[in-house]
């Protein structure tokens, strides 16, 4: 096997994990952030080296690198662990290695002086391994276990300052959301496995070889539509689709390059990483999850870019426009096709997916930077940062314009495809699309332009560039930023293997390039210079913008259900009805074998003559039943 | 009816009335001597069935040691003019229930059973017979009862003076 | 000798050995050396037990050994072991190996205490060794009955009520138990030969009346123990009083003696009957898991909350049990297994917790982790299993059972087991509550950074439970496959009809 | 004798002299009354031996001496009840059964 060598991909990490992880506060100085950094870089090493000798085949079957029985259920169902190389896993493994070095290198700086620099470290190279796990993933429980394992570390990295009260509500509302996401997929799993005996992607990824043995349906849908909409509600929670997305914007908690890592660039994208693994199976068996899948990309999409518009703390825009490209992946994936051209929207989707992961990423590190210099996350607080911060601002702005779909920057050729995509299929999608492509230009310059450029605002101490092992990475992602762009990715990844070439619709690549135009523009007019006019655009909006501004009130919702119905309408009760209903019965039935026994107590009176009495009367009555016995 | 039947019935009548003289009377010495004579009748039945060595072993025990046991105690614990207070009424009655009933049970078995009695062989319970049997050891012997009880009474009889023993250290004596 | 003769005579010799310590040094050293030797030969039992299935042994039980006892009614000292028993021994010589370590600063009455402690213990391996009912009932019993002086004398809070009430509950389960089993023995008799003898009575065939009289019996009994619903509530009083080496052993391997006594001898000796009123069964179990889930959501004990927990996690044992499946009881074995670890672990940190915040309330407490790194992370591996994190022991426990679970051909069974499943969401909540209240957040009183370090006994108990759970959750496949040849002889008469 | 007067009414004097016997000691409150009542009752047992002796196995005198038996302890009986109640009444300074209840429960 020329691949086996790509199973060091995932160990190197957990082996780096490992030594930080037993030997924290052992470790001398900041040996550990090298010991981690060593490791993803050999790691990133080899996936190229991976990359380059798969793709540069022809063929794009399918390729078992390493495979090893790690649980047997029953005959047929078993647990392996393995690696699994396609189109997208390589892809994905060249996507999450290169950012994680980057964030790895760029952490060395930012977390300098942070206590736990050894566990960082270690919970960084966990969060690698479980991710690249994820993506290699022979078959779906393997693919849940590392889902899980990225869960925790997501869990470890937003609770990083665990003595922030804020931080770890943060972190365990996304664990628990997600968690309750995971559910879905597992239930999921359990069904797929059920009517197809395996949990192997290699058999459920080719419809042919499948046949469902029932035809049992569930609420007028068939129960494999039922068992794939499951799945994708786990898609849904990691990827935070409305209505699971609620986590998100409260896992800007953590350090931000692990913002960067895990909420912009790799974890968040998982979801559609699933539903892109399972396509074949989506689109053969299950049409109907898949227009679910566009819908709720579609509402996503729109609905975070609307909240984008309202926010002030620079992470919470960049988390909820994640969101936003997010949708945008699912929303091509829900409306692609098989095959051929029919498949567009899956490689779109996926091509949307490699350049968002730089240019978000490259986002996030800058905001990070921003943040480093000026100790705050609230954009209100910022302004006219371009000075102190020429190399960041410089950076912030090409990954603005790859994000807003300006050409040439990465952005507009993934956005392209997949506006494509849905212009061929679903006129209504294609609007949301182009106008949230509007909204995504409006909402990152007016970010821009409060930060960079507006009025200069008063800071406790003058803002200073990031060192360089900070602008490192920055200055690689927005190289990459400018460049993925250009990249055939049709003949790499297509929904059925077969090259794909892509080429630029120009009605529709116009249209969205005037759109965004327009969005710069009403950001420049905004905010370039500190004005009250974007405040009286938002009053006109009034209610909508307000609901905006809280997020929809979907935190509220959700408080309502698990503190106000969960917590305190099913838990208290049933707490207390264990403590006074059930425990009390068998208090009960004690306190009524006590009544019993001091009621028959009487019986050992201590009168003799009581006690003769009942024997003779006992005597008298044996005696009159062996009497009447015998007749 | 025989002459030996009349005596017997007599005697019968004066067992059955004396032993119910004995646990109603209200004067505790006159039951003591109620139970005296009834003990006395069935030393007369003994006699009646040539049992002379039980008979005379009934009178010397229970007349002669019992009774007059019965009597000193009687002396030493309770006032003799005193009547004693009458039983509730409602274990008399329940007690009475319990007597009547039980009675009749044992009256309707006795009645409803043939039994099948043997004649008299003539075997006397002679002095020498007794002895031989108490002390035999071999079939029919019954000398290990008879050991055993003799230690019984021994040791009956350092309980009574020990249990009846003013106890010395304590207590106002 | 024996292994599993030496098995029973280790803690009977440490405890004759400890009547004649005096000083408390003595005792527990002589308390950790037995439990050492008795790890060190439960290490021994695995390797040969494997070598010996490894070399081709495909008898129902190893190293059988039978001492008759009362002949005339049947009753024989019979000792064997399957793949299942070796399991729990190894399970109980670990919980036994780090209670020791756990109750190491136990100072009133300690040499009786350790006594206790090792005859608990020794009842558990005779019940797991035992082959006969008679003398398996005999060991149950020997197991349970020390637990009311354990938590009686040595427990905290309203003890007397707790020891009261777990002893009289077990005691009901008990009574329930000899019943079923005389059951058994009196209406499986071949040509008048009587025994107790759980596989000769295997072979037997019960007629269902009597199963569907003798079934309910014997599962409720176990179950009792088990923490069936309704029939938990000793549970949460008396884990909370006990002290903490007994709440480990008790929730970590006395419990476990319902689910190993329901699979082996309710479902193995009267598997019609088995068949007929599981959904009974599956619905208590199933109230169970969701229930003390729930439950365990408001609770602000921490004892409490892992009693509760613990009510959720051996309701999911049952409700294995009752799937009637390979995987599903395999599932159910490491579950008992993970739970005792991940049970035993919890409560000797609360333990070590309480020692020094001298409160169990978690809202009282916090930011634990910041002045306790070592117990603190010790918790949170607990909690990550105990709420199925892969590559720990609980995930493929639950894994196993609901892949096992929802194989079943009916609808019903697999609805259940959603039902059941949800529970992991739940588990969720509640472990990160007590971890977000416990261990993170700032630190709550300035006197906690006085706290001492983990002492080295004290991590000798977290590290050794913590390295069995790693084992487990890292290399399931060679238990789960023991466990899954041992469950053949009992599964196959549940599923033939 | 055996021929004049049949068991069976020898047998119902004894019944009669028994259950009279039983009555007294259910219904008498002082203890040496209650002595009496069973010294009756004893009466009536050893009657019913020698009549079943005499009738039934003659010549065996098996009847004869189980009776000779029963006296002897009876005799000690009465000597240990004896010194019992004298003990009680030195204690309580009664011999009233119903206030001889000191071993209840």
């Amino acid at each position: 096997m020329e691949f086996q060598y790509t199973i060091w991909i995932v160990a190197l990490p957990l082996l780096a994990f490992l030594i930080n992880g037993l030997g924290s506060g052992k470790l001398p100085g900041k040996i550990s952030g090298w010991i981690a950094t060593i490791a993803i870089g050999i790691s990133t090493f080899l996936s190229y080296q991976t990359a380059f000798q798969y793709f540069s085949s022809p063929s794009r079957d399918k390729i078992i690198a390493f495979k090893t029985t790690w649980l047997r259920f029953n005959d047929t169902l078993h647990i392996d662990l393995g690696v699994l190389l396609d189109p997208i896993s390589v892809m994905m493994l060249v996507v999450i290695t290169t950012i994680s070095l980057m964030v790895f290198l760029y952490s060395q700086g930012y977390m300098k002086n942070e206590k736990g620099y050894d566990r960082y470290f270690a919970f960084l190279s966990l969060f690698s391994f479980s991710m690249l796990g994820l993506v290699v993933a022979t078959n779906l429980f393997q693919m849940y276990m590392f889902w899980e394992l990225v869960g925790v570390s997501s869990y470890l990295l937003i609770g990083f300052y665990y003595d922030k009260s804020s931080a770890v509500a943060a972190s365990k509302k996304a664990f628990i959301v997600t968690r309750f996401a995971d559910l879905g997929f597992l239930i999921g799993i359990l069904m797929v496995s059920f009517y197809t005996g395996t949990f192997d992607f290699e058999i459920l990824t080719n419809p042919d070889n499948l046949s469902f043995s029932t035809t049992a349906s569930f609420l007028g849908l068939s129960t494999i539509t039922w068992a794939l909409l499951l799945i994708f509600m786990g898609g849904a929670g990691k990827s935070a689709m409305f209505p699971l997305h609620i986590w998100l914007p409260d896992a800007m908690e953590g350090p931000t390059p692990v913002s960067a890592l895990i909420h912009a660039a790799t974890m968040v994208v998982a979801g559609v990483f699933l539903v892109a693994r399972l396509f074949p199976l989506y689109h053969a068996f299950a049409p109907t999850a898949l227009e679910v899948v566009a819908f709720v990309g579609a509402f996503t999409t729109l609905f975070a870019a609307l909240i984008a518009c309202t926010q002030y703390d620079i992470k919470r825009v960049l988390a909820f426009s994640t969101m936003s490209q997010i949708g945008y992946m699912m929303l091509a994936l829900g409306v692609s096709g098989y095959g051929g051209e029919e498949g567009l929207g899956y490689t779109a989707s996926l091509f949307h997916l490699f350049t968002h992961a730089f240019f978000k990423a490259l986002l996030f590190l800058g905001a990070g930077a921003i943040i480093h210099a000026v100790h705050s996350n609230d954009i209100r607080e910022m302004g006219g940062l371009r000075k102190y911060q020429p190399i960041t601002h410089l950076l912030f702005l090409i990954a603005c314009l790859a994000i807003a779909g300006i050409p040439p920057f990465s952005g507009f050729f993934s956005k392209d495809e997949i506006l494509a995509a849905t212009f061929a299929t679903h006129p209504i999608y294609f609007g949301i699309a182009v106008a949230v492509a509007g909204l995504t230009a409006f909402y990152m310059f007016r970010l821009y332009f409060i930060v960079f450029w507006g009025k200069e605002k008063t800071y406790d101490h003058t803002p200073h560039e990031a060192p360089t092992i900070m602008l490192l990475p920055m200055i690689v992602l927005a190289v990459g930023s400018v460049l993925t762009g250009f990249i055939p990715f049709g003949h790499f990844i297509s929904s059925d293997g077969q090259s794909l070439d892509l080429h630029i619709n120009w009605s529709v690549a116009i249209t969205s390039v005037a759109i965004a135009f327009a969005g710069i523009v009403v950001a420049w007019k905004f905010y370039k210079t500190e004005s009250d006019s974007s405040d009286k655009v938002a009053r006109s909006f009034g209610s909508v913008y307000t609901s905006a501004l809280n997020k929809f009130y979907i935190d509220e919702i959700y408080i309502l259900i698990t503190k106000g119905i969960v917590f305190r309408l099913i838990a208290q009760p049933l707490a207390w009805f264990d403590r006074n209903i059930i425990d009390a019965f068998m208090n009960l039935l004690a306190a009524i074998t006590n009544w019993i026994s001091s009621q028959i107590k009487e019986f050992q009176s201590g009168q003799v003559q009581k006690y003769a009495f009942i024997f003779i009367s006992g005597v008298l009555i044996i005696v009159l039943s062996f009497i009447y016995a015998t007749q | 009816m025989g002459t030996s039947a009349i005596i017997f019935y007599t005697i019968a009548t004066i067992m059955i009335v004396f032993s119910l003289l004995a646990v109603t009377s209200r004067k505790i010495l006159r039951a003591a001597v109620y139970l005296l004579f009834a003990l006395g009748g069935t030393a007369a039945v003994y006699f009646m069935v040539n049992y002379f060595f039980l008979a005379a072993v009934q009178l010397i025990v229970y007349a002669g040691g019992i009774v007059v046991l019965i009597i000193f105690s009687i002396l030493l614990t309770s006032h003799i003019e005193e009547k004693m207070q009458k039983p509730d009424s409602w274990k008399i009655i329940l007690t009475s229930i319990l007597g009547l009933g039980g009675t009749t049970l044992c009256l309707y078995v006795i009645t409803n059973h043939l039994f099948a009695s043997q004649p008299s062989t003539g075997v006397e319970a002679t002095m020498t017979t007794i002895g031989e049997k108490l002390l035999g050891y071999r079939e029919g012997g019954y000398v290990l009862p008879f050991e055993v009880i003799s230690i019984l009474l021994l040791a009956a009889m350092i309980g009574a003076i020990v249990v009846a023993k003013r106890n010395k250290p304590e207590g106002n004596g | 000798m024996n292994i599993l003769i030496s098995h029973i005579a280790v803690p009977v010799l440490t405890t004759l050995a400890l009547m004649f310590a005096s000083t408390q040094k003595q005792v527990r050293t002589i308390a950790a050396g037995g439990m050492t030797i008795q790890l060190i030969q439960s290490l021994v039992l695995l390797y040969l037990f494997l070598q010996e299935r490894a070399g081709g042994n495909d008898a129902v039980v190893l190293f059988k050994q039978s001492f008759a006892w009362y002949p005339s009614l049947g009753i024989s000292f019979d000792l064997g072991v399957d793949g299942i028993a070796v399991a729990m021994i190894l399970l109980t010589s670990i919980v036994i190996f780090t209670g020791i370590f756990a109750s190491w600063e136990v100072d009133k009455l300690y040499k009786e205490f350790f006594i206790s402690l090792i005859v608990l213990a020794a009842g558990v391996y005779g019940f797991f060794v035992s082959l006969d009912l008679f003398v398996l009932f005999l060991f149950f019993e020997l197991a349970v009955i020390p637990m009311y002086l354990l938590i009686g004398i040595w427990g905290s809070g309203p003890k007397e009520y707790a020891a009261m009430k777990l002893t009289l509950m077990l005691m009901g389960g008990s009574a329930l138990l000899v019943v079923g089993i005389l059951g058994v023995y009196f209406t499986s008799d071949v040509e008048g030969v009587r025994t107790f003898n759980i596989l000769v009575l295997g072979q037997h065939h019960i007629p269902i009346e009597m199963q569907r009289i003798f079934f309910p019996m014997l599962f409720i009994g176990f179950g009792v123990i088990g923490a069936l619903f309704p029939f938990h509530t000793w549970s949460p009083d008396g884990h909370s009083s006990a002290p903490t080496a007994v709440s480990m052993l008790h929730a970590g391997v006395l419990m476990k003696l319902g689910g190993y006594g329901c699979l082996k001898v309710a479902m193995f000796l009267l598997p019609e009957a088995a068949q007929e009123m599981s959904w009974i069964f599956l619905i208590l179990t199933g109230i169970s898991v969701i229930y003390g889930a729930l439950a365990t959501v408001v609770q602000t004990d921490l004892k409490y909350i892992n009693a509760y927990s613990s009510v959720s996690h051996c309701g999911l044992v049952l409700f294995a049990i009752l799937m009637l499946n390979k995987t599903a009881s395999t599932g159910a074995v490491l579950q008992m297994i993970s739970h005792g670890l991940m049970t035993a672990l919890f409560f000797a940190l609360i333990g070590m917790l309480y020692s020094r915040t001298k409160t169990r309330i978690i809202t009282e407490m916090g930011g634990l982790m910041k002045v306790l790194p070592f117990l603190s992370v010790c918790y949170v591996i607990g909690g990550l299993a105990s709420l199925g994190l892969p590559g720990l022991s609980g995930f493929v426990a639950e894994m196993t059972i609901f892949v096992g679970a929802f194989e079943h051909e009916d609808l019903f069974h697999r609805v259940a087991t959603i039902v059941a499943v949800s529970s992991i969401v739940v588990t969720a909540v509640y472990i990160l509550r007590v971890v977000g209240l416990l261990l993170m957040g700032p630190v709550r009183n300035e006197g906690y950074y006085n706290f001492p370090k983990a002492k080295w006994f004290e991590k000798i108990a977290t590290v050794s439970l913590i390295v069995g759970i790693l084992v487990i959750g890292l290399t399931p496949l060679w238990l789960s496959d023991m466990i899954r040849d041992s469950l053949g002889t009992i599964v196959d008469k549940l599923v033939l009809k | 004798m055996v021929e004049q007067v049949p068991l069976n009414h020898a047998l119902i004097i004894t019944t009669l002299m028994f259950f009279i016997g039983v009555y007294g000691f259910l219904t008498r409150k002082n203890l040496i009354t209650m002595l009496i009542s069973v010294e009756i009752m004893l009466n009536a047992v050893n009657l019913n031996f020698v009549f079943f002796d005499h009738y039934l196995f003659p010549g065996k005198l098996e009847g004869h001496f189980f009776s000779l038996f029963i006296i002897a302890i009876a005799a000690a009986e009465a000597a240990v009840a004896i010194a019992i109640f004298i003990n009680l009444y030195r204690n309580i300074r009664s011999i009233d059964v119903e206030q001889v209840d000191k071993m209840k429960y």
